[in-house]
């Protein structure tokens, strides 16, 4: 699907795929059930543990299965927890030294830009990032490239037939972007839909929130508010804008 | 009532009289001078005086609720004090997951539980 | 099925065969909570008084709680009166033999514990969340003029002289003695050996100074709070001169103290009274005020956030010790018509559980709130 | 009765009673419904019409318009075409004004639609709306603007005010300088005609008030049929002063239900209104901030007005019986338990007609539920919450202590049926947590109220405690609101299938499990809310363990299955249903502890998807299967078998139509909490590709079937109280105390003992063979325990 980054696509298959594999061992376990142990009309109802009013039933159990249907579930989701920690890490990458190394020092002559490299399993390394600032307020976005050169990071406004005068974020292909983010007013979340990514922005407290722009991105995508923010949360959008 | 004694007065009284004493004791922490005695322990006064009515605080805690709340000593205390006792788990875990958490930034893992550590 | 013995909804009850079928009160009780709860924000918005129109209609409220608490004292006002007594044990493990209505006492205590555990949870984070005033006048960075946002304890304005001290150290020993009291009311009430006349006046005595001594509390509290104390003539050198303990109102330590001032962070004032407070040396202020680079002059402080948690969480306590004192009432009353004999006497334990589980609260407010 | 205490000689309550005679009472009931009659009509006019100038009148000139004047626009069309331009006239006659005087008059026009411009000096251009005279053109008597028509179909209201002068008020040009003034509403269609649109406030209250006295109605002819001689006038007060101060725990029960169906049915319709708004993309059927307000209300009802009801009118209803026992420990205040919830309604619907209901999401994040941009409603809403958290701890008392004191003899704690197990642990998750929710509430109407700071962000509040305070309570709530279906639905399949349940013993130990593991998980709500990553990490590594207990419980009713004979009756198609929908729903939960997936997945419409198919699926499920397992026992009728299965295919079907799209919706972005959507068309962006309007749509219709299949159980409930066949006392052959008393149960519940006497139970272990000496811990357990022979030593 469109909308899915590399990362969040491999774990959502893998996800898929156990689920499909628990659930069809359960709902077929549950069909075979209810079709197979039914009771037939007319004969008398069998009553297999001498079930009596007011006496609690024999025990039915069997400590072998139960055993197994704790341990087997219990190691599926260390598995998964497994499977799963290496994309966190790499989303809560360190600011200094982590995958996306330490913020671009611009008049170091070696300095070619962050560009940030897609690896196999979906994760983003790049050499250094940019800083940029993101500040929410009661229904709108404002964006503030810092000092970066209109090519790396440029805003502006423009008009959708939809959200109206919507704030508009233009970054550039290959390049990683560290947001910290502040509100004004009340808590919002910037959902950058086809980065898959959203944090929280406190009033009173910074967040930072990674954006790492890979190239395969959609040019344009759009940025909702994802925490409840009050009467006009809904239009409260922002357009990003990739180029190279 | 209680059929045990301490000191072999009657328990009562004799906790009323501890009780008294402690919280002389705290009240008398607080308006003494104890710099000098936190300038050799090497902290401000103020970390003193905290230990201090927090090390008093626990026997008159333990106290009230041995003696007075009939936790020690009755045929019941054993099984009341396990009911007591029940909430210190949800307690627990309100203190450090509420009270002892401060709000900041998802810069990154905490390094004792980032995968790069354990060679994974 | 109405045709037997159904006593009515609003009158004493005959305990003899088991626990009440019908009362009007716990359906009065809602709503007046209900009525109360509405009046209440109906007076105050923000903070500001919204004029008189439904501050009446606040007391209708608390008049409706007070009528059901009638209706369901006058159910009870007939318990254990000559031998009616309903007082089942537990059967099976693991409270067997164990008062049902003390069990049912513990589980409350066991909600109340987690109520205190919130408050101070919520304090504890305030309190290491947010920079204490103290550090921050040491610190230097204030501007005179602008409030800082910072954590002033009650314990930096309360434990700073003996005086202010009086009134919190006086409740606690007060809340001690009640406790004492009401267990001395519990054992004369069990006391089979005894006159019936003599332990009667016993009882209602010890119960009597019990609710005494709660009333002693709330209006020192009261007093601490809002009134202060005026000092006779020989006390005033010691107070620095002034003529009364200053209530925390007129200190200015209020929930919407967004200005406030306080003389411990006045440089002036400091290099006035060198003997009342002092800058350690090793401060970022003090290297300034020797280098004369400070501008000096008065530390104004944002501290509604210290001032809320301290007011909310001891007015919390002291709402536990106000429903006390009217559970107190209810008692002492009973006892002095002669309710409480041996075999009912267990009734005066289960509110001893109560008072000692809010005296046991303020072990632990005391020290962190109004001494450190 | 003890001679009269001076306490009943002044309240004096008897001799009232005698003075209220039979005129009386007929007086009062019809001047209830006269009142009743009246205040219908008011719900209409409640919500605020348009306000502002064009409805009063410039009040400059006076309050009262006089009729010598006569206000009058030309050049208006019968009907407007798209962005077509008019050129208006706009004059008067009439009053005071003569030629020639300095002043003769002025006039104000405001359109609804499209925008007014002028042609000359003597017209200004206040906004596009509004136009009026300057000061060079206050003295003549007609104007002319220019209006141009709206691109779309909108219904236009075109509202002129003028006032007729003779000369300046100072008498500066002369003239006696009367002032009088008159204005004319014209409104004017497009070539398409536009509906009024419906006010959503209206529709909401009158359903609610139709919905209320089709219950009352429902309600009055089920008694009525049950027994006609009670229903004399003479006889309607005593019964409803029973009703009202009964503290017999299955008239609670009753009371409980009916509140929480009748308030099922209000969340219900909040649902629907909320599903037409989004039904196509960009729909304005409701303003996002009505829609805040529905979503909110919805939320709080359903869970806290609907569901939490539910389960204890299971919860009251069951436990004394299956415990053995004649009624709870605490039997006032279990009736004061139930009396504070209908009183908590009223105060958290207070603002929703006025529409000023609380807007803050059933989560009430700080600091917009402290903020003066949050509703009035919101502080109602807030203190009816708290009276929930009184009535919820002390049922939780309550029931704790019943299940721990009063067990029938030979039921120990491995012996108690499954359902009341979970009611146990219900309560116990409910009544530690639940008091971390009052106090956040009693901060947020503190705030709101008195004014204190805690959530003041000038001041250093720090928004984040709320949400500590709040889910360290909402995530054991969700469990509070789960665990009762499990125990219903243990009951449910085993007696269905004729067999014991499949691993007692597990199923207790991972009930215990979830009530642990309830406390510990709640982070993974506040995953990308600027909580320290160290808890955001160890509550992903807890969350993952939540899969397990559950997990045994799923398999261990499978298991149950195993080798029985399963008997199909309504209860066990819903039991049936419940397993399929929970499991959907456990598994699409298992999405979210993944922190790196739940960033993108957080507060979208996947979110919604999974707790609807718990909720739903699973809580709501599991209540059907109960009412239909326990309705027997409770009134001693059938309900009618094909109407029950009826009600179940609709339903079923119908719900996950229309809950499952929404897993997809969400991983396509649809963002919770938004009041409309916008789809990617070619000329704009959107949020989300174009199918997502066509599943919009489907869901829509699916949810108004699910929505209309639930009355089939009402119309099967009003039948079966009227018509259906009596009830044996065992109809499905379950084991526990409950099928041992008569159906319903007599007002001091008795059981039919072996030797056929009626009395207190005692339960009988067909697992006695087993040599039970006591394991390690119930040995230390026993030495604990107060033994028998210390009693008479102890009362000296």
């Amino acid at each position: 699907m469109s909308v899915m980054t590399p990362i969040f696509e491999g774990l959502w298959e893998h996800y898929i795929f156990w689920s499909v594999l628990v659930g069809g061992f359960a709902f077929g376990w549950l069909y075979h059930h209810s079709f197979w142990f039914t009771s037939k009309d007319g004969d008398k109802l069998p009553n297999v543990d001498e079930i009596e009013i007011g006496v609690f039933p024999k025990h039915n159990d069997d400590m072998r299965l139960e055993v197994a249907w704790t341990i087997l579930p219990f190691i599926l989701i260390v598995w998964l927890t497994y499977y799963s920690w290496q994309p966190l890490d790499a989303m809560w990458t360190s600011t200094d030294g982590g995958a996306h190394g330490y913020e671009c020092d611009y008049d170091d002559p070696g300095y070619t830009g962050s560009n940030n490299v897609m690896h196999s399993d979906g994760i983003i390394t790049s050499d250094c990032y940019h800083v940029i600032e993101i500040t929410g307020q009661q229904w709108f976005w404002s964006f503030d490239c810092l000092e970066l050169e209109r090519s790396l990071c440029d805003t502006g406004t423009e008009t959708m037939e939809v959200y109206g005068s919507v704030p508009v974020l233009a970054l550039q292909k290959g390049e990683t972007y560290l947001a910290v983010m502040e509100s004004v007013d009340v808590t919002h979340s910037p959902w950058f839909q086809h980065l898959g990514t959203k944090e929280d922005v406190l009033p009173g407290q910074q967040t930072t929130l990674w954006l790492p722009v890979f190239d395969s991105m959609t040019e344009e995508s759009m940025v909702l508010c994802a925490e409840y923010c009050g009467d006009a949360h809904s239009v409260m959008a922002a357009k990003l804008v990739v180029h190279n | 009532m209680a059929h045990y004694k301490i000191m072999g007065q009657d328990p009562y009284w004799m906790n009323f009289y501890g009780l008294m004493i402690l919280t002389l004791i705290e009240v008398l922490a607080v308006g003494a001078d104890l710099v000098p005695l936190a300038d050799s322990l090497g902290t401000e006064e103020k970390v003193v005086t905290l230990w201090i009515l927090t090390i008093i605080a626990i026997p008159k805690f333990i106290m009230i609720a041995a003696i007075f709340m009939h936790l020690y000593g009755d045929e019941d205390s054993a099984i009341l004090t396990m009911t007591a006792l029940f909430p210190a788990f949800f307690i627990l875990i309100m203190v450090l997951f509420v009270g002892l958490t401060h709000p900041d930034a998802a810069s990154s893992l905490p390094d004792w539980c980032r995968p790069g550590n354990y060679g994974l | 099925m109405s045709g037997d013995h159904h006593p009515s909804a609003w009158g004493p009850h005959d305990w003899r065969h088991g626990a009440p079928h019908n009362s009007w009160s716990p359906f009065i009780l809602s709503l007046g909570v209900a009525i109360f709860l509405f009046t209440l924000a109906g007076a105050f918005k923000f903070g500001e008084f919204q004029g008189w129109g439904s501050v009446p209609l606040i007391f209708v409220g608390l008049g409706v709680i007070g009528f059901s608490l009638l209706v369901w004292w006058r159910q009870d006002m007939s318990f254990g009166v000559d031998g009616e007594v309903f007082e089942p044990k537990s059967a099976g493990a693991p409270f067997q033999n164990i008062d049902i209505r003390k069990v049912a006492m513990w589980m409350f205590l066991m909600s109340e514990m987690m109520v205190f555990t919130s408050l101070f949870s919520t304090y504890m984070r305030y309190r290491f969340g947010i920079p204490n005033c103290q550090t921050v006048f040491e610190s230097g960075e204030w501007v005179e003029g602008t409030s800082v946002t910072c954590f002033e304890p009650a314990g930096h304005l309360i434990a700073s002289s003996w005086f202010h001290i009086a009134p919190g150290a006086i409740n606690t020993f007060a809340l001690i003695i009640s406790s004492f009291t009401i267990v001395q009311a519990l054992r004369y009430a069990k006391k089979k050996d005894m006159d019936e006349d003599v332990r009667r006046r016993k009882v209602t005595r010890y119960l009597g100074t019990t609710w005494l001594l709660a009333i002693l509390f709330l209006t020192l509290k009261m007093i601490e709070w809002f009134v202060g104390f005026p000092l006779p003539e020989f006390l005033h050198e010691f107070n620095h001169g002034d003529s009364s303990i200053k209530s925390l109102y007129a200190e200015g330590y209020l929930i919407n103290a967004d200005s406030y001032q306080h003389h411990a962070y006045d440089t002036h004032y400091i290099e006035a009274h060198p003997d009342d407070y002092s800058i350690p040396e090793d401060s970022a202020l003090y290297a300034m005020m020797q280098a004369g680079t400070h501008p000096g002059g008065h530390m104004m402080a944002n501290i509604q956030v210290s001032a809320t948690t301290f007011y909310v969480t001891t007015g919390t306590h002291g709402a536990h010790v106000l429903g006390g004192i009217v559970g107190l009432t209810y008692m002492t009353l009973k006892a002095a018509r002669g309710g409480y004999t041996p075999d009912n006497a267990v009734s005066i334990e289960y509110f001893g559980l109560y008072w000692h589980f809010v005296d046991l609260v303020w072990v632990l407010v005391f020290p962190f709130f109004y001494l450190y | 009765m003890p001679t009269r205490s001076w306490l009943q000689s002044w309240l004096c309550i008897t001799e009232v009673k005698r003075l209220v005679t039979k005129r009386s009472k007929a007086a009062i009931f019809t001047l209830v419904i006269v009142a009743a009659m009246l205040a219908l009509p008011s719900a209409q006019s409640l919500p605020g019409g348009i306000s502002g100038v064009q409805q009063s009148g410039c009040n400059c000139h006076g309050a009262v318009p006089s009729e010598s004047v006569s206000a009058s626009i030309e050049g208006l069309p019968e009907s407007y075409n798209y962005s077509e331009v008019y050129e208006l006239t706009v004059s008067f006659q009439g009053g005071p004004s003569q030629e020639g005087n300095i002043n003769q008059g002025g006039f104000h026009l405001w359109a609804s639609e499209g925008a007014l411009s002028v042609n000359d000096a003597t017209a200004q251009v206040y906004n596009e709306n509004e136009v009026g005279h300057t000061d060079a053109g206050n003295d003549q008597v007609s104007w002319s603007v220019t209006w141009t028509a709206p691109a779309t179909d909108k219904n236009v209201d075109f509202v002129l005010h003028v006032n007729s002068v003779n000369g300046n008020a100072d008498g500066a040009g002369g003239g006696t300088s009367g002032d009088m003034w008159n204005k004319v509403v014209i409104t004017l269609g497009g070539p398409i005609e536009v509906l009024e649109a419906a006010n959503p406030f209206v529709v909401l209250g009158v359903l609610i008030i139709v919905s209320a006295s089709l219950l009352a109605i429902t309600l009055a002819y089920v008694f009525y049929r049950k027994d006609p001689e009670a229903f004399e006038w003479d006889n309607f007060a005593p019964w409803l002063a029973d009703w009202l101060t009964s503290t017999d725990h299955k008239k609670i029960g009753t009371l409980y239900f009916v509140a929480g169906l009748f308030f099922l049915g209000v969340g219900g319709i909040m649902a629907m209104i909320i599903r037409i708004q989004l039904a196509v993309p960009g729909n304005d059927f409701l303003t996002q901030e009505q829609y805040n307000q529905f979503f909110t209300l919805h939320g709080t009802t359903m869970i806290f007005l609907a569901a939490m009801p539910m389960i204890n009118g299971f919860a009251n209803w069951m436990i004394p019986l299956q415990l053995g026992a004649a009624d709870l420990a605490l039997p006032r205040i279990n009736a004061m338990s139930f009396w504070l919830q209908p009183f908590a309604a009223l105060l958290i619907f207070t603002g929703v007609f006025s529409g000023h209901g609380a807007d803050t999401g059933w989560t009430g994040y700080a600091p917009y539920v402290v903020s003066e941009g949050a509703h009035y409603g919101t502080t109602m809403w807030a203190a009816g919450q708290i009276m929930l958290v009184a009535s919820s701890t002390l049922t939780g008392i309550n029931f704790l202590t019943t299940m721990a004191v009063m067990r029938a003899p030979g039921m120990g704690w491995m012996q108690m049926p499954l359902f009341s197990w979970s009611i146990l642990v219900a309560n116990v998750m409910l009544f530690l947590s639940i008091p971390a929710f009052g106090v956040g509430l009693i901060q947020v109407y503190l705030d709101r109220v008195v004014g204190t700071a805690f959530y003041d962000i000038a001041a250093g509040g720090d928004p984040l405690l709320w949400s500590h305070l709040f889910w360290y309570f909402g995530h054991p709530e969700v469990y509070v609101v789960i665990v009762p279906s499990f125990g219903i639905i243990s009951e449910v399949i085993a007696t269905s299938s004729r067999r014991s349940v499949f691993g007692y013993r597990s199923m207790v130990y991972a009930l215990a499990g979830i009530g642990i593991v309830a406390f510990i998980v709640y982070g993974h709500h506040m995953f990308t809310s600027g909580m320290s990553p160290t808890l955001r990490f160890v509550t992903m590594l807890t969350t993952m363990l939540v899969a397990v207990p559950t997990g045994i419980k799923i398999f261990n009713w499978l298991m149950t299955m195993h080798g029985g004979s399963l008997v199909y009756r309504t209860h066990t198609l819903w039991a049936l249903g419940f397993l399929v929908t929970f499991t959907l729903g456990g598994i699409s939960g298992m999405f979210f502890p993944s922190i790196a997936m739940d960033t993108h997945l957080h507060e979208s419409y996947f979110v919604v998807a999974h707790f609807h198919y718990v909720l739903v699926g699973g809580t709501v499920f599991g209540f059907f299967a109960g009412i239909y397992y326990w309705w027997p026992k409770a009134t001693g009728k059938m309900l009618s078998e094909k109407l029950g299965v009826l009600h179940f295919l609709t339903a079923f079907v119908s719900y996950n139509a229309l809950f499952w799209p929404m897993h997809r919706l969400g991983v396509w972005g649809m963002t919770r909490r938004h009041h409309t959507y916008f789809v990617t068309t070619e000329e704009a962006l959107g949020s989300l590709p174009m199918e997502a309007a066509g599943w919009n749509m489907f869901i829509t219709v699916s949810g108004f079937l699910f929505f209309f299949s639930n009355f089939i159980m009402v119309f099967n409930m009003i039948v079966s109280s009227v018509r259906g066949e009596d009830a044996p006392d065992d109809p499905w052959g379950g084991w526990s105390f409950e099928w041992m008393t008569t159906s319903p149960p007599p007002a001091h519940t008795l059981y039919r003992l072996d030797d056929g006497s009626w009395g207190l139970p005692t339960l009988k272990d067909a697992n006695e063979h087993i040599a039970n000496e006591p394991g390690l811990l119930s040995s230390w357990f026993q030495r604990l325990m107060v033994s028998d022979d210390e009693i008479e030593e102890a009362s000296h």
